[in-house]
C-alpha cells in the first residue's frame, strides 16, 4: 500500500557537549598511555573496567585508579556481517565482551586481528574463554577505539 | 474505592504500514474502543499514553502532538515512556486510587516513519563507552543468545523454530504485520546480520496503535459483559552496562514474581493459560520463558521442542504471532495485553485458542538484552 | 478517595551549569540527598519513577537505563513518566497514584536535566511537528510570547503596565534566587535592567526568560502509616490535577485558558480549597517566564481576570505580601526542564515542612506547586499541606 | 574525543543526526494540494460547527470524523503575534522575523504564519503596524511543492 498521499522526510538535527568527567578523562587518558585503567570498590572490592564514579551495586565512591590486565578471556562474541548505524568498522567485525584478568565486570570491545570473511572459520576460532589480548593503535585519541582491537592468543 | 480494576475492550491497528497520518491513525483506534464500549469521549475519565519520543517519531514531547488525537482534549492524563505495559500499570492505580473510574489507555508507534530500531537504539548507550563501541540492541541480542547457547547447548534450530511457530500462528491474526508461510530451514538460510542471529530471527519495524479501556469493577460491569480483570502486575530493571550484568539471569524473574504474587499464582505452568511474550530475537522467546518460570534454566530449547508452547500446547506462547510477527516497538507491550484480553473474551477469531482461556499472562521488555522487564497477569 | 499519602523526603542538586559532572553523577547527586533528607536507604524503596523533557536533549534516548544504578532502580519496578515542561509534575502525580492506589508504600521519584549538553531552543523545536509549526515557532520563548500579547490585548492592559508587573516580577525572582542555596541565577536587577533587556522574542527580553539549567530533584513519595512512621514533619499531598490541552496553538483561547482555570478546579476541589488566595500560604508558580506567571494567577484565582498586573505591582504576590510566590526565584532562575516542575514540588513540600530555609514563609500551611508544558498545553498541579 | 570547555572540564562533542519519513496522509496531503491553487481550506464539525484551519480528520473537541472541506478566505486578522531575535542551531526561519496567529475569515481558530512585507528594523514601528486586528493577507510563492511555506507570508493591507 505504501504511503501514497507523500511523505514527508525530516531529519532532527542536534548538537551535544557530553560532560566527561574525571573518572572517564583519567580512563581516556590511561589508553592514550597504552594502560586499562580500572577501580576498585572499597566497600565489595570489586574491581571495574572502565572504571565508575561510583560502584554500581553499593553506590559509593570508588577508590584509586589501578591499571588492569591486557589479557582476559572471552566470555561471550558477535560477529557482525552488517553495517550498522554507529558501528566502530566496516564489517566483518567481532564485538565482545571480554573478562580481563582480575577485573570484576566484563569490557565491551572488538576482537580481530585474524580472517573474519567466514562464520564458519570464525566460530571455529573464537569460542567462550577464548584468551585475548589488547592490541593498541599507533595514533591514540583518547578514545575506547586506542585498542584496536583483542587478539587471541 | 473500588478494588478491582478491568479491561473493558481493546481496539488495534496492523502492523503493516499506514498511508494515514500519525494522528489520524490514532483518532481511529481510539474512537474505535470508544464507539465499541457506547463511551464517549466526554465520558473517559483520564488518559494515559505510551510514547517514545523523538528516536521513535521525529518529534519531541510526542505527547504534546497526538494529545488531542489520544481522546485528551480537557482532560487529565499523562503519559509512560518505555514500556507501554507501564501505561497499563499506571491506569489500573488511576482506578484503584478512586479518582477516575475509567482510563483510555493507548500505545501509539508508526514504526514506518521511523529510522531503522538498530539505528534508535544506538542512542541508548552512553556517549563515553558503549557508543563508541557501536552497541545496539542487536548487538546485545546476539551477545546473549551466544552466551544462551554456550551455557546450555541450546540450538540454533531450537532459536529458528520459535520464527517458525509465531509466523505461523501470524497467519491467523488480520493485525500482524509479517505474513509468511515459512519452514526451519527459511529462517536458517536466512541472512546472518549478527552471527549467531539471523534476518529472520528479528522483528520487523511496524505500525502499531492499540487503545483500551479500563474500568472500575461497578463501570465495567455497565459496560460490558466479559470484563478482563487486573490480577498482577510487576517490572524490574537491571543495571546499565552490559559488562556488569549477567545476561542469562535477567530480571524478568523478578517481576514475573511480583505480578504472581500479586495474582496469588503459584504454579505458572499450570495456572496460566495463554501467555503473550516481548521476544524482538527469536531465542528471548526461550530464555523468558524460563525466566517466568515455564520451564527450568536452560530448558527452553527443549520447551519449545516439546511443543508444548503451540496453539494446541498446554501454554501457549504467542498465538498473535508475537513481536517477530508484528513488532511495533514502543506499543508492543500493550499488544500482548490486547492479544491477551481478546482471547480471555473469545474474540481471537481465527487464532481463539480451543481450550478454556481464564488467566494471561502479558509481558515486555525494553533495553539491551531486556534491561527492563514488565509482566501483567490478567484474568476471569 | 484514595490512600493518603505525603511527601517526607526531598533533595536538589545545585542546579546551573554542571560541567563537573557526567549526567548520570548529577543524578545521583540529587537522589542522595533525597535518601539523606528522608533517612532511608534504597532498601526502603518499593518503586521508582523517572523522567526528563521527554527529547533529545542529551543525546540519550530511554534514560532511565542509563541512570539505573543512578536512581538505585536495579531489581526494584519503575515507571518513566514524560509529558514535556508538566513532567516534573507529572513525576510527582505518578508517585502520589501509586502510593494512594495501595500499589506500593514508599515511592522515590526523580526528575533531571542536562541542558547545557545539548541546544535546548534546537531540541524544544522538534516539540513542534514539521508540516506546519516549525518553521514559525521558535523554541518555547516563541511559544509563551504569544501568550503574553494576547494577555495584555484581551483586556486592554497597556503594554508600560504589562512590562512593569512583568519587570517586577523578574528584579524579585532573581533577588529571591540569593536565599535559595539551590537557584542557578542569582542578580541585582534593576527595572531599567530588565525593560531594556536584549529583545529575545518581543515581547519577552532577555531577563524575562528562564535560563538553561543542569540539575536534578528528587522527592520521596510514602503512605500515611509509613509517614507517619518515619517523618517528624510529612508535607501532605491535599488535592492534584492535570489538564491537557490541544496541540494546534490557533485552536484554543490561552488567555482565560481553560486548561489551567481546569487544573486548578480539579486540585482545589480535592483540597477543599474554595478561596485559594486566603488559603494557601505560598504558591510555586511555573514561571519560564515573567508574563506566564501572571496569566497564571488568573487561571488560578489568585486574583481577577485582567487584574494580574495591578495585584503584582501592589505585592500581593511578593515575599511579605498576602500570598507569596515562587519565593525560591522559581523557574526564572532555575530551570533544569524534566525537574523543574518537580522542584516546585519540592519546594512546597519543604515550605509546609518548615524545611526552606533562608527562604521559608513563616507559618506556611498549605503550599500549592504548578507544572506547564506543552506547545502552551499542559498544566498540572498538587496542593501540599502540613497536616493530614 | 576530548576537547575543554569554558570552564575547564572535559566535553565530548558531536552532532546526531536521524532520519524520518513522515506520513502526510489524505488531509495533509489535499490541504497542501490546495496551495498549489492559491486556496486554503479548513473542515467544518459538523457537531459542534466551527471551521478549523489547517483542514483536519476529526474534530479534537467532539471526536468525530471531519469530512466537510471549506475553502477559507486568503485574509484575516491578527489575534496573537511573537517577533522572534535570537537564533539556534539548525533554526528553520532565520530571524528577525514574525510569527502571528491569524483568524482567516471564515474559520473558527487560529491560523500561524509569518507576517512579512514589514522591515522589522525599528521595533516601535513594527508595533503600531502589527498588532491584535490588523488584517493580513497571504502573499503566495510563484513556485509551489505542496508545503506550508508556498505561502512566503502574511502581508498586512496597510502596506501597499
Amino acid at each position: 500500500m505504501g504511503k501514497h498521499f507523500s511523505t514527508f522526510r525530516h531529519d532532527v538535527w542536534l548538537p551535544y557537549k557530553f560532560a566527561v568527567g574525571q573518572v572517564f578523562k583519567a580512563f581516556y587518558d590511561g589508553l592514550k598511555e597504552e594502560k586499562i585503567l580500572g577501580n576498585q570498590c572499597q566497600s565489595c572490592g570489586k574491581i571495574f573496567v572502565p572504571p565508575r564514579s561510583f560502584c554500581p551495586d553499593c553506590n559509593v565512591d570508588m577508590g584509586d585508579y589501578t591499571e588492569v590486565s591486557q589479557e582476559g578471556e572471552i566470555v561471550t562474541w558477535t560477529l557482525a556481517k552488517e553495517a550498522f548505524f554507529g558501528s566502530p568498522l566496516d564489517p566483518p567485525f567481532i564485538t565482545a565482551l571480554i573478562r580481563l584478568d582480575g577485573v570484576s565486570c566484563d569490557l565491551l570491545h572488538l576482537v580481530g586481528g585474524f580472517d573474519l570473511s567466514d562464520v564458519t572459520g570464525v566460530r571455529q576460532r573464537i569460542k567462550k574463554n577464548r584468551r585475548v589480548r589488547a592490541v593498541w593503535n599507533d595514533e591514540k585519541q583518547g578514545h575506547l577505539l586506542d585498542i584496536k582491537y583483542f587478539e587471541p592468543l | 474505592m473500588s478494588n478491582r480494576v478491568a479491561i473493558v475492550d481493546v481496539a488495534q491497528t496492523p502492523g503493516s504500514e499506514s498511508s494515514d497520518n500519525f494522528l489520524d491513525q490514532l483518532y481511529g483506534v481510539c474512537k474505535e474502543v470508544l464507539d465499541k464500549t457506547g463511551v464517549s469521549r466526554e465520558e473517559v475519565g483520564c488518559v494515559i499514553s505510551a510514547a517514545s519520543d523523538v528516536f521513535h517519531g521525529g518529534i519531541s514531547c510526542a505527547n504534546a502532538y497526538y494529545w488531542d488525537s489520544g481522546a485528551g482534549f480537557l482532560k487529565n492524563g499523562s503519559r509512560q515512556d518505555g514500556e507501554s505495559l507501564l501505561a497499563f500499570y499506571y491506569g489500573v492505580m488511576r482506578i484503584l486510587s478512586g479518582h477516575f473510574d475509567t482510563v483510555l489507555v493507548v500505545g501509539i508507534c508508526k514504526g514506518s516513519e521511523n529510522p531503522s530500531d538498530d539505528m534508535i537504539t544506538h542512542f541508548y548507550t552512553d556517549p563515553f563507552y558503549q557508543r563508541q563501541v557501536g552497541l545496539n540492541e542487536i548487538f546485545a541480542a546476539a551477545l546473549q543468545m551466544r552466551a544462551y547457547m554456550d551455557t546450555y547447548g541450546i540450538k540454533e534450530e531450537q532459536c529458528a523454530q520459535v520464527v517458525v511457530k509465531n509466523l505461523g500462528n501470524a497467519l491467523r491474526n488480520p493485525y500482524a504485520h509479517l505474513k509468511q508461510r515459512i519452514d526451519l530451514e527459511d529462517v536458517m538460510q536466512s541472512r546472518v546480520l549478527t552471527d549467531p542471529l539471523k534476518e529472520m530471527e528479528c522483528a520487523p519495524k511496524s505500525e502499531g496503535m492499540v487503545a483500551l479501556l479500563l474500568a472500575s469493577e461497578e463501570k465495567a460491569k455497565e459496560l460490558t459483559e466479559k470484563p478482563v480483570w487486573f490480577k498482577g502486575f510487576g517490572s524490574s530493571m537491571d543495571t546499565f552496562y552490559l559488562g556488569d550484568r549477567n545476561l542469562l539471569e535477567s530480571e524478568i524473574t523478578n517481576a514475573a514474581k511480583q505480578a504472581y504474587a500479586m495474582a496469588g499464582i503459584k504454579d505458572p505452568r499450570k495456572e496460566i493459560d495463554v501467555a503473550e511474550i516481548t521476544e524482538p530475537y527469536a531465542f528471548q522467546e526461550l530464555l523468558w520463558c524460563e525466566g517466568i518460570g515455564f520451564c527450568g534454566p536452560g530448558e527452553g530449547g527443549k520447551l519449545i521442542e516439546s511443543g508444548a508452547t503451540q496453539m494446541n500446547g498446554d501454554i501457549p506462547v504467542n498465538p498473535s504471532g508475537g513481536v517477530l510477527a508484528n513488532n511495533p516497538y514502543v506499543s508492543r507491550g500493550l499488544y500482548r495485553l490486547a492479544e491477551v484480553v481478546l482471547q480471555i473474551k473469545g474474540q481471537a477469531g481465527e487464532r481463539q485458542l480451543a481450550k478454556d482461556v481464564n488467566t494471561g499472562l502479558a509481558h515486555g521488555t525494553h533495553g539491551f538484552a531486556g534491561q527492563f522487564h514488565a509482566v501483567a497477569i490478567v484474568g476471569t | 478517595m484514595g490512600r493518603a499519602v505525603a511527601i517526607i523526603g526531598m533533595g536538589q542538586t545545585k542546579h546551573g551549569r554542571r560541567y563537573d559532572v557526567t549526567y548520570p553523577d548529577l543524578v545521583r547527586e540529587g537522589v542522595q540527598a533525597a535518601f539523606e533528607d528522608a533517612s532511608l536507604t534504597p532498601a526502603d524503596i518499593d518503586g521508582v519513577v523517572f523522567g526528563t523533557m521527554p527529547s533529545m536533549m542529551e543525546g540519550v534516548a530511554m534514560t532511565h537505563f542509563y541512570f539505573a544504578d543512578a536512581l538505585r532502580a536495579v531489581g526494584k519496578p519503575m515507571m518513566k513518566t514524560e509529558t514535556c515542561g508538566t513532567t516534573g509534575m507529572s513525576l510527582a502525580i505518578t508517585g502520589y497514584y501509586w502510593v494512594a492506589s495501595g500499589l506500593a508504600d514508599i515511592v522515590l521519584v526523580v526528575g533531571s536535566e542536562k541542558m547545557h549538553e545539548g541546544d535546548s531552543q534546537a531540541t524544544m523545536s522538534t516539540v513542534l511537528e514539521p508540516f506546519y509549526l516549525r518553521p514559525f515557532l521558535a523554541g518555547a520563548p516563541g511559544v509563551f510570547s504569544m501568550l503574553a500579547q494576547s494577555w495584555m490585548e484581551r483586556y486592554d492592559i497597556p503594554e508600560d503596565k504589562g512590562r512593569e508587573a512583568a519587570g517586577k516580577i523578574s528584579v524579585d525572582h532573581h533577588k529571591d534566587a540569593f536565599d535559595n542555596p539551590y537557584a542557578h541565577i542569582k542578580k541585582d536587577l534593576s527595572m531599567e535592567d530588565v525593560t531594556n533587556g536584549k529583545v529575545i522574542t518581543y515581547p519577552y527580553r532577555l531577563w524575562d526568560i528562564c535560563p538553561n539549567s543542569d540539575g536534578t530533584c528528587a522527592v520521596i513519595f510514602a503512605s500515611e502509616e509509613k509517614a507517619k512512621k518515619l517523618c517528624a514533619r510529612p508535607a501532605w499531598v491535599k488535592g492534584v490535577g492535570f489538564c491537557g490541552d490541544e496541540y494546534w496553538y490557533g485552536d484554543s483561547d490561552k488567555v482565560a485558558w481553560e486548561c489551567a482555570i481546569d487544573t486548578a478546579k480539579q486540585a482545589y476541589k480535592q483540597a477543599g480549597i474554595t478561596n485559594p488566595l486566603k488559603e494557601l500560604d505560598v504558591a510555586e508558580v511555573y514561571n519560564p517566564f515573567t508574563y506566564v506567571e501572571l496569566i497564571h494567577y488568573e487561571c488560578f484565582g489568585f486574583c481577577e481576570p485582567g487584574k494580574a498586573a495591578e495585584a503584582t505591582l501592589k505585592g500581593t504576590f511578593s515575599r511579605g505580601g498576602e500570598l507569596p510566590c515562587d519565593p525560591s526565584g522559581g523557574v526564572l532562575c532555575t530551570n533544569p526542564i524534566g525537574a523543574t516542575a518537580l522542584v516546585r514540588v519540592a519546594e512546597a513540600a519543604m515550605q509546609v515542612a518548615g524545611k526552606a530555609g533562608d527562604h521559608q514563609i513563616d507559618g506556611a500551611k498549605t503550599a500549592l506547586a504548578h507544572g506547564l508544558g506543552g506547545v502552551s498545553q499542559f498544566n498540572g498541579m498538587m496542593i501540599l499541606g502540613s497536616s493530614l | 574525543m576530548i576537547t575543554f570547555e569554558k570552564g575547564g572540564n572535559p566535553i565530548i562533542e558531536a552532532e546526531a543526526r536521524v532520519p524520518y519519513e513522515l506520513a502526510m496522509g489524505p488531509n495533509w496531503y489535499r490541504f497542501f494540494e490546495g496551495f498549489k491553487e492559491e486556496k486554503i481550506f479548513g473542515t467544518r464539525c459538523n457537531k459542534c460547527n466551527r471551521v478549523l484551519v489547517p483542514a483536519r480528520g476529526f474534530c479534537p473537541r467532539c471526536f468525530v470524523d471531519m469530512n466537510e472541506w471549506v475553502e477559507v478566505s486568503n485574509e484575516g486578522v491578527i489575534i496573537s503575534w511573537v517577533l522572534t531575535d535570537y537564533e539556534y542551531f539548525g533554526m528553520p526561519t532565520k530571524p528577525p522575523f514574525v510569527t502571528a496567529v491569524i483568524r482567516l475569515d471564515g474559520s473558527d481558530c487560529g491560523f500561524m504564519h509569518l507576517i512579512g512585507g514589514v522591515d522589522l528594523s525599528d521595533l516601535n514601528q513594527v508595533r503600531e503596524i502589527i498588532t491584535r486586528g490588523t488584517r493580513v493577507k497571504a502573499v503566495w510563492q510563484k513556485e509551489k511543492t505542496g508545503c506550508i511555506q508556498d505561502i512566503e507570508y502574511f502581508k498586512p493591507l496597510s502596506i501597499p
